[in-house]
């Protein structure tokens, strides 16, 4: 606890108060905080390993996809440290597999959000018909072909995105900056302690 | 100085022990009915806390996940709850399996309790998700509900839920993702609903009396804006040269 | 890297982003789950070498260069391991307060600046500044942010004004969303397209992509007609 | 599956896969044999056109790839089209990622600007410099904005950074602008801890997604311009006159939007009739 308060501090307050050496504390602090965090990838893999391990233990189905994760794994791990990163089969996975299926699997969300606004516009409430007509008015404008032939377009779209839009994803912003702020106080004050691992059963 | 003017507020709002009334949010409603309608169709409940780890979010929809477990373990229905997903959340899911837990005891049936049906579906969000899709694909939820921080997973999850016909009850914790989940989803909490329905289901003091100081702060916020535009327009930009220090 | 190498890489990247695609079919099959463990191990790969190498440029190579207090860095991060044995993970709390600590305080020292008070600064403008469209704009906007926030009141029952701003404050906020939702949409799309067009220029991929995509179509139909793959697949 | 409701039936539940098949066509269709339909230039565009062009020749930008490969592929032609740009004033450009992924771009990214490149003679260690993954989480991105040489020793491949022309940077404010590429992973630390606390100015490649949010960025003054997505990519590349991949996938984009169009016309269309005969409900969180 105490530990959290001293850092929280002796990062907060040279923020307000500009005085060199505790700038420099401030800088080395942020630095010390951002490598340790780093760290936290070696708990992930370790999860993983013993997700997968069990797995392949008790033979549970699918393990054969455990072990040839495993030793995917290790080989982009391996190469990746003693071919260096710009060459051997880390490079060749890198470009095979991580850099396609990354795009691929946001890309998806293209399909499911086609389907969810196929089902969902459909003017059957006020606030439904109002949803319809305001995102069928965007989507005309972003279609680029109809800014080409209406150029009037811009103009009602614009004017919802960038009022009604705009004011819901500033409303939000507010609102979630005051309870995130509550939030921290309530750490800070030692209410909310079960981020440290703490359970309901300890306390 | 305004920052600690404000923190000191909401210290001492913190303070205060009494117990604000909190507006009750229509989904919770609808969580009732979809656990009720999936006891009755004898199909299991998919509850989902986020993957992140413990932030504004994830602390409401912990309070939500009680909740449920709270109204399975009366009602004997199953309750599968996927864990994982962020780097940070093999620490919210101890929280998570205490509070389950609890909650079976509570019901006085612990041994209905299978840790089994909260399975830690890796670190990786895009791990978690197949595996999350994976279990509606197989289980077939007659609910799924879904709260908590969830980011660009959340869409594939939610129609997946709608495409085996389960009841999707999903809150949204950024703006994009809420008006995409506004669609996709039956019942949605948008944004600040979560956190107010996590206070009014766990009743705890801290979480209520957040709540109050977000209205109160919202209350400051409003007032400031009207009352700046009012000056300004009548030539004072007062306001924006008090906010701008 | 030699041409052949990297002409292999191009094809397995397209036929592995079809495999992925069957997703969408919406059935268990193993061409899926071969795509989804290949990204899991092959990512997580990249990321725990990527991690290192950060570590290695900033804490070791700092410390040789005689930065004697990032050592702790390296002993927090070693603390830090800790959570992984149970009966230890309470050494990991230190560095846990810490990180939480530096982090809360990096997060609050600004963001009540940047989504809290600018934003509402932001807010508070002249309305009038003589251009109709201008002040039907700004006045949308100081309406549009003061009812929603009026939506989201909770401590007490919305009645009188309060009820009715946050009604309109609702309809408000949903023109919003259909907005956000076209726009989201956007990005989506523009995601996907922006990929496929990767996979046909130069024009020599075309082939391989439609042959990949019926191949995985196809194999997707028959996995599910014939129930192998609920058979072959992961889950 | 037409049962009860007829065909309106059929039209307002038809089966979810149908708009997936129909998306694939449409867009794949157009990229293989392009069609070229004219597009419209948006406001966002034109300024964030305008704002480039204030750049100097010896400015240094600190160029952050805040994006995984997916990012990558939808603002393709917002970077390309940037970066010609930057290329051709002979801007010097500090390059980082925000994302591990990032080591994949920049050969990528640079065989796409090959000719540019020669024609300019622009070259690495010169004129741009990539200090690789150095945004791991919101504690480093507030560091480096302290004191860029205590958290910046090395670039990406090891090579010291000493007697560049990044001696000159000392601290985020010696940028004379940030031009971000954005999925959302490091820029809102870079607005709180570059843009906030020493004034860069600030330009933004969003994608699709994030747009909303930092349209209130950009109204409130936190960021001096936005490019929004494929769309705005490809009118750049239309106000520089170097046609590129954004150009080339306006019609699939346009397509695209279209079905959807189509889809929810048709989905109204069976909802109305469907719902008047049988008192059928559908379901959305749509109260």
């Amino acid at each position: 606890m105490t530990v959290l308060v001293v850092s929280f501090l002796l990062v907060f307050v040279p923020y307000f108060i500009p005085w060199g050496p505790l700038d420099w504390l401030s800088g080395k602090l942020m630095t010390i905080a951002a490598v340790t965090n780093a760290f936290t990838i070696v708990i992930a893999v370790y999860s993983q390993f013993r997700r997968s391990g069990r797995f392949i233990r008790e033979k549970r189905k699918g393990w054969v996809y455990h072990i040839y994760l495993l030793v995917l794994l290790a080989i982009m791990t391996l190469s990746g440290f003693i071919l260096g990163q710009h060459a051997g089969a880390y490079e060749w996975l890198l470009l095979a597999v991580v850099t396609p299926l990354s795009s691929v699997i946001y890309g998806i969300l293209a399909f499911y959000m086609a389907s969810a606004g196929a089902r969902a516009f459909r003017a059957r409430s006020p606030q439904a018909a109002l949803l319809l007509v305001a995102g069928f008015i965007v989507l005309l404008y972003q279609a680029p072909l109809t800014g080409a032939f209406f150029p009037g377009i811009e103009g009602a779209a614009t004017y919802i995105t960038n009022t009604f839009g705009m004011s819901v994803s500033r409303m939000f912003s507010i609102s979630v900056s005051i309870g995130a702020i509550v939030l921290g106080v309530r750490m800070l004050t030692g209410r909310e302690v079960a981020f440290l691992g703490f359970t309901e059963g300890e306390e | 100085m305004l920052l600690i003017l404000l923190f000191a507020l909401t210290i001492k709002f913190m303070g205060q022990a009494k117990l604000p009334y909190i507006r009750r949010v229509p989904a919770l409603d609808a969580i009732e009915d979809a656990v009720g309608r999936s006891t009755e169709m004898g199909k299991p409940v998919v509850c989902s806390f986020g993957i992140g780890g413990f932030d504004y979010w994830t602390v409401a929809g912990l309070s939500i996940l009680g909740y449920v477990a709270k109204i399975c373990a009366e009602t004997d229905t199953r309750l599968i709850v996927p864990t994982g997903g962020g780097s940070e959340t093999y620490i919210t899911r101890e929280a998570a399996v205490d509070l389950v837990r609890n909650a079976y005891t509570a019901a006085g049936r612990p041994e209905a309790f299978n840790e089994e049906d909260m399975p830690f579906l890796s670190g990786e969000q895009y791990a978690y998700t197949p595996g999350y899709v994976g279990i509606l694909v197989r289980e077939r939820p007659g609910a799924t509900v879904m709260t908590g921080s969830h980011y660009s997973e959340a869409m594939n999850i939610a129609e997946m839920a709608n495409g085996v016909d389960s009841i999707t009850i999903t809150a949204g914790c950024y703006t994009s993702n809420m008006a995409a989940l506004a669609c996709a989803s039956d019942y949605i909490m948008l944004g600040e609903e979560q956190p107010a329905a996590g206070a009014y289901l766990s009743r705890e003091p801290a979480q209520m009396a957040s709540i109050r100081v977000q209205d109160i702060y919202k209350f400051i916020a409003i007032g400031t804006i009207l009352v700046g535009i009012v000056l300004v327009n009548v030539g004072s930009d007062i306001i924006n040269r008090l906010l701008a220090t | 890297m030699n041409e052949f190498l990297q002409f292999a890489a191009v094809v397995v990247g397209i036929f592995i982003s079809f495999a992925m695609y069957t997703t969408l079919y919406g059935k268990p099959n193993p061409l899926r789950d071969w795509a989804e463990f290949s990204y899991l191990g092959a990512a997580t790969g990249v990321s725990i070498v990527i991690s290192l190498t950060y570590i290695y440029n900033t804490a070791i190579l700092g410390i040789q260069a005689g930065d004697w207090i990032l050592i702790f860095s390296i002993i927090f991060g070693l603390m830090m391991l800790f959570r992984m044995h149970p009966d230890y993970s309470h050494v990991s709390r230190l560095p846990l307060a810490f990180t939480v600590g530096t982090g809360l305080a990096l997060s609050l020292r600004t963001q009540i600046f940047t989504s809290f008070i600018i934003q509402i600064n932001a807010t508070i403008v002249k309305l009038w500044t003589g251009v109709p469209l201008e002040f039907l704009y700004r006045l949308t906007i100081a309406i549009s942010v003061i009812t929603i926030l009026t939506f989201f009141l909770y401590t007490m029952e919305l009645s009188g004004p309060l009820l009715w701003t946050s009604k309109v404050g609702e309809y408000l906020m949903y023109i919003g969303f259909g907005g956000i939702f076209a726009q989201t949409f956007m990005g989506r799309l523009g995601l996907f397209v922006g990929y496929m067009e990767s996979v046909t220029t130069p024009s020599w991929k075309v082939p391989y992509t439609l042959a990949s995509a019926v191949i995985c179509f196809i194999a997707a139909i028959i996995f599910d007609r014939t129930g192998l793959g609920q058979k072959l697949s992961a889950a | 599956m037409a049962k009860e409701g007829g065909i309106y039936r059929l039209m307002a539940t038809y089966d979810k896969r149908w708009v997936y098949v129909v998306l694939f066509i449409v867009v794949l269709g157009p990229l293989i044999n392009p069609i070229g339909m004219p597009i419209g230039i948006s406001a966002l565009t034109k300024n964030y056109y305008a704002q480039l062009n204030t750049l100097q020749e010896g400015d240094i930008v600190f160029d952050t790839w805040n994006m995984e490969f997916s990012g990558y592929m939808e603002l393709k032609p917002g970077v390309l089209a940037t970066h010609k740009m930057f290329i051709e004033k002979g801007v010097k450009l500090c390059i980082a990622f925000g994302h591990y992924e990032g080591v994949a771009l920049p050969g990528e990214i640079f065989k796409q600007l090959q000719t540019w490149l020669d024609r300019y003679d622009y070259r690495e260690g010169e004129d741009y410099i990539i200090i690789g993954y150095v945004f791991p989480n919101e504690a480093a991105v507030a560091a480096l904005a302290q004191d860029f040489h205590a958290n910046v020793r090395v670039d990406w491949k090891g090579n010291s950074i000493e007697g560049t022309f990044l001696d000159d940077i000392q601290n985020a404010g010696d940028f004379d602008m940030i031009s971000d590429y954005t999925t959302g992973l490091a820029t809102t630390y870079m607005i709180n801890h570059m843009v906030l606390q020493y004034g860069v100015p600030m330009v933004e490649n969003s994608i699709g997604v994030s747009v909303p949010g930092h349209l209130a960025n950009l109204d409130a003054g936190l960021l001096t311009a936005l490019l929004a997505s494929t769309r705005g990519g490809a009118e750049l590349e239309y106000l520089i006159g170097s046609p590129g991949p954004g150009l080339k996938s306006m019609d699939a984009f346009t397509l695209g939007h279209y079905s959807l169009m189509i889809f929810i016309i048709v989905g109204n269309i069976g909802h109305y009739g469907w719902t008047r005969r049988t008192g059928a409900k559908d379901r959305t969180g749509i109260k």
